[in-house]
């Protein structure tokens, strides 16, 4: 798990420093948020359960299978780009071979669908679970909690996992949020739960709960895993306008890849060697992909008329 | 009882196959056919600055003023 | 070969689809226990079941966006919104989701999903029981928008619906549910989205038509051939978006005159686009301005009687257009 | 109380007679629930606070002060229809007098709205409430989530009240509601109450402190009355496909206002020869009102194309 | 007078409105605290505090849905969706709610509220940040569309709709934020929302346009005026719904021939009503096709840059069309 969170970490440090030359339009980040994301997709079998992710959710996407190439070509739209062949922005996963099903930007649409995803899979009788992820904003619509009350009445096998960053582009979670999002389960008669969002182990416990739940057709779980956003937005906010920087800092102590470095050292889980070694060969993987996706061609113009439909 | 068939149309107005590029040059627009037939004068008569030697507007103003 | 109101071969479309494929299901309010509303899905929750016949919690959005996630994960589902009036708050779901899964994903998704909902006037309907909807969706590409008339051709057209690997969305106008009567062949056939339908073939002019407005349009086509020894050409688009322009350009420079006929309020209607499409692609050939016929620019339909009835263009209406058009 | 329940009650009754007579093109009906419209309305004020009814809510309307007159115009659609001139269905109810504002047919809509009202009114500092009530179907949908999250951050003083009558046309409550909806409250931050929908009494105790909260600014509060739909959903739907007969004549049992009839003549506030003249009244007001609508003239379909756009 | 950007233009139009009716409030996503992600809004909430200018949850048929409610009880408020792709969970609000207020309740009501939304193709929006969503919109009776595009007509523009008493859709063309700037008066004034604009008179053609690409036809029509002595009408229909018929007939009149031109995806766009128009009731002064450009029917549009940048018609394609027209 670590290696994945440090993929994403890696992965998308490039990703701004590209977008720093100029050269990537949009960087939208996961940093921060790596613990949340990877501790929960770590409980999942890639190609057979679905993930709706979110367009923060790289951690989820690497820990499911996704490279940094990948990551990277969709960064800078290149045919070659596993999500969309660059038509869609960063951020917009998708993959048939992994389950990851094609992300959108407005917020809140894939909880309806991963209901529906889920429904099928107790339709057939199967074991199959369904990830959807959000931000906090994403419970502030109406799709969410319209799927919340299917996934309720008919014990869907979905896990909604909020990663609550504490903010939807400049709006607090004061203004966003009545109540508390984990405590929103029960009203729904299913279990809510709140963890440590920066917390791996934490995420992965309650996620692996929540899917054995789910595998067993117990029915849905919520879980709101508390984080924080560390960087802007995105490439196109400047969030100085709305939070002061040692707000920032303080949450940086509790970088969730520092703590489970820290964890894994004491644990003698992984060494300053290992740990040394590790990042540079994530580096140099990430490095690598960079060159690759720079170089990687772009899909003509006229292949962006074409596909509208599924031939018949 | 049916009665006799309208002079707009016809049997067809027998132009289906015909193509743009006829059509334009025999029949113009309906602004011209309009002034022409106002004026009681023959399309084929004018010349054409128009795409493809069609009489436009400005052809058959024009002519008229001549 | 068998006599069928519009709402029975509907029904019998959804029964036979269901029978020859098990991944097809039914989804919407009312349609399982009850049938339907409108009675179209009767007897398919007894046949096939619960799971495959589903009550849906009161959510429009949520229906068609389920929909989605079951078709991405093996269904084929046919969802149905209850009314065309009530299809807004799943609006974002069908034109954001459903119609760009295919395109955003490079082709590796797509949603073969058909939305079924009752459109039109109806006496009592009122403002929310009587709308004409397709308008919002036919300028959304990814979304094929489809409102065959007559019985034969819905549920032929279903059949393709459910089969197409496209998210479908299938109006029905509810006043011809049981108005509409016609022939419907036994055996199994579809018929193709994309080929507008020439009821009948004439030389004078060109009338376009839908909903139970093609009726009466077909009537007086007959009408006016024997009173006037006018032919009409009626053409019926049977897709609302994308356009079969080439059948449509065909009848209107066959006949060099264009009438557009529907319910719709008129001002941004889709009989604007028709006859857009034959104003560019047609005009060497016209003989005439394309005119339209459409509801009044207000909105669909008043509840008192002597309201709805003025709401929607008469009979008397259209054939006058009708001729009087032929006459230019 | 009392004759607001029977008002409703006996209007609504005239309404299924004009149905069956071929007069009224549809119905739809209160009758079982109007000890929750009746306790809940009597605790407004008519033309200050605001009320956002849906189309069963005759008991909340009438005890505003719409009259059977008003009611009949609106079920026969006549031009002096105070709703909407006929151009509504019947239930579709709208008063600039009495705040009542113009009901839609979408579910959930007015959700938002009530929300945004009642706001105004926090922003102006004023004490005006708003109520807003639904079915329980009209808890499925998005607007009404939406809203109780912006009532609850913002302590909004609206009352929500859902009028859980147990079918949504034909969808029983199992297949609608995941958990309970007086239980739903809690996740937002406010208090959420179940009440028997058929006691007027209880429901009355339970909107006057809903709306004593909202005065003195602490928010909303969702009441949850519990009750059941004695007629057909409405004159176009037909019952018997998918409930007993035997369930209904349990209810009829409970009818709250043969309920509350009998508490006020155990307790002596009203005796039998008050009753049936009140009852007498009622319908003597009632008839006279069916004899005005059924004998008032439409509007002229011309009427109908106009009035789309207000004057600039 | 001054030259104000189309993004200053609009914020002083707020601001000046704001100031005079202590009504007028503005909401939506980051509206307040950051002063929208455009910054359209900076520096309101300094001026007129939380409550007037007001971060809402991000939820869009809430913002639309309260925006009414508030307008029940005294606000005019001025609603901000973020962008326009995604105001499809407020289109049950806006054309069920909002647009029929008024009609349904016979007067009694009304919906004054103004939604504002930044529409069009912008280098890196991709799929849900580069639409254009009017034609959604514009079959909406008691709805009203507008969509001017240059400074000056969008801050008097702006002004109307916080005035109107009906709901008003204000499409803000994104890319033209910066982009396009122009001489705005210092006084306060509004510009009809009822009446299109000429901006240029000519004899020769007659092009419609709105958005960016008018500013791409404009110049073509200087070009071409210079280059080949063709002189072109140009027209802004300002009110996308309900149309300036008048305005727009009486330049196809005029000139004979009409351009209607949009980044919108062609088919079912408002420029098909456009032309439906000026079809049916110019026709006997056409003097050569109805024709359109308008965006491709696929998605709006592909990330990439390449991609992205093959979407818009191009100044050239616009210049060759209105010549090809023109020389008819
Ligand atoms: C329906 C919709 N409205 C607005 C937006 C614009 N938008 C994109 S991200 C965002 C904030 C989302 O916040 P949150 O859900 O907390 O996720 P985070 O980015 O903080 O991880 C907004 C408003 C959108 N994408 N979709
Ligand atoms: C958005 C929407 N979808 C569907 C309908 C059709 N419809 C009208 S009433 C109704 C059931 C509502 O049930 P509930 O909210 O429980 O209210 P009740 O009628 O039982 O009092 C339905 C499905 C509608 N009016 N609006
Ligand atoms: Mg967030
Ligand atoms: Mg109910
Ligand atoms: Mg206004």
């Amino acid at each position: 798990m670590y290696r994945y969170m440090l993929l994403a970490r890696r992965t998308d440090e490039r990703s701004w420093i590209l977008n720093r030359q100029g050269k990537a339009a949009f960087v939208i980040s996961c940093q921060g948020q790596e613990a949340a994301q990877v501790g929960a997709a770590y409980n999942l079998r890639p190609g057979h359960d679905y993930v709706y992710p979110y367009y923060r959710d790289h951690g989820i996407v690497m820990t499911l299978g996704m490279t940094p190439r990948d990551e990277l070509l969709a960064l800078l739209g290149r045919r070659e780009d596993p999500n969309s062949g660059g038509r869609q922005m960063p951020g917009h996963f998708s993959s048939r071979e992994l389950n990851i099903v094609t992300a959108s930007a407005p917020i809140g649409v894939q909880y309806p669908q991963a209901a529906g995803t889920a429904l099928a899979f107790k339709m057939r009788g199967e074991d199959g679970v369904v990830l959807a992820c959000g931000g906090e904003a994403s419970t502030s619509g109406g799709d969410w909690h319209e799927a919340m009350n299917l996934a309720g009445i008919h014990d869907l096998p979905v896990v909604f996992m909020i990663e609550n960053n504490v903010y939807a582009i400049s709006v607090p979670e004061k203004f966003q949020v009545a109540g508390s999002i984990a405590g929103r389960a029960e009203g729904y008669g299913f279990p809510g739960v709140a963890v440590d969002g920066n917390d791996v182990l934490a995420v992965y416990e309650a996620a692996r709960e929540a899917v054995a739940r789910a595998r067993r057709g117990e029915g849905p779980t919520l879980i709101e895993a508390r984080t924080y956003r560390m960087t802007a937005h995105s490439s196109d906010d400047d969030d100085r306008r709305y939070r002061e920087r040692e707000e920032i800092e303080a949450w940086r102590l509790k970088d969730p890849i520092t703590r489970f470095e820290k964890y894994l050292l004491e644990h003698g889980v992984l060494d300053e060697f290992q740990r040394d070694e590790l990042d540079e060969e994530v580096k140099a993987e990430v490095k690598e992909a960079s060159a690759y996706a720079e170089n990687a061609p772009f899909a003509d113009p006229d292949e962006g008329f074409a596909g509208v439909y599924a031939e018949v | 009882a049916a009665e006799a068939r309208t002079a707009a149309g016809g049997d067809g107005n027998g132009r289906a196959s015909a193509s743009a590029e006829e059509l334009r040059l025999r029949r113009s627009s309906p602004v011209v056919r309009r002034l022409a037939a106002e004026h009681g004068v023959e399309i084929s008569s004018i010349s054409g600055t128009g795409t493809g030697g069609r009489v436009t507007k400005k052809d058959i103003e024009v002519f008229l003023e001549e | 070969m068998a006599t069928k109101s519009l709402l029975q071969a509907i029904h019998d479309g959804l029964a036979e689809e269901m029978r020859a494929d098990e991944t097809v299901m039914v989804m919407g309010e009312d349609v399982g226990r009850a049938g339907g509303v409108f009675r179209v899905t009767q007897g398919l929750q007894e046949e096939f079941g619960e799971a495959r016949v589903f009550d849906t919690p009161l959510a429009e959005s949520l229906i068609v966006g389920s929909a989605i996630g079951l078709s991405v994960n093996g269904m084929r589902p046919v969802a149905e919104i209850q009314f065309a009036d009530f299809i807004p708050p799943a609006f974002d779901q069908i034109v954001n989701e459903a119609a760009l899964f295919y395109y955003r994903s490079n082709g590796a998704y797509n949603a073969p999903i058909t939305i079924r909902a009752p459109y039109g006037v109806v006496p009592g309907g009122a403002l929310f029981h009587s709308q004409s909807v397709e308008a919002y969706f036919c300028n959304t590409p990814g979304l094929k928008v489809v409102a065959p008339t007559f019985p034969a051709d819905a549920k032929g057209a279903l059949k393709s619906a459910i089969r197409d690997p496209n998210p479908v969305l299938f109006l029905e106008h509810k006043k011809s549910y049981r108005l509409l009567k016609g022939e419907v062949p036994d055996e199994d056939y579809a018929v193709p989205l994309d080929r507008a339908r020439v009821h009948r073939e004439g030389t004078d002019l060109t009338v376009i038509s839908y909903g139970l407005m093609l009726n009466d349009v077909s009537r007086a086509a007959e009408k006016i051939s024997v009173e006037h020894g006018i032919e009409t050409e009626v053409v019926e688009p049977i897709s609302l978006y994308p356009l079969d322009k080439e059948t449509i350009l065909r009848s209107a420079k066959k006949t060099g005159k264009t009438l557009v006929v529907s319910e719709a309020n008129l001002e941004g209607s889709v009989s604007g686009e028709i006859s857009a499409l034959v104003a560019e692609h047609a005009f060497e050939w016209l003989d005439g301005p394309v005119r339209r016929i459409g509801g009044p620019n207000s909105p669909a339909a008043p509840f008192a009687k002597p309201l709805t009835d003025a709401f929607v263009p008469s009979a008397e209406k259209v054939e006058a257009a009708m001729l009087d058009l032929a006459r230019y």
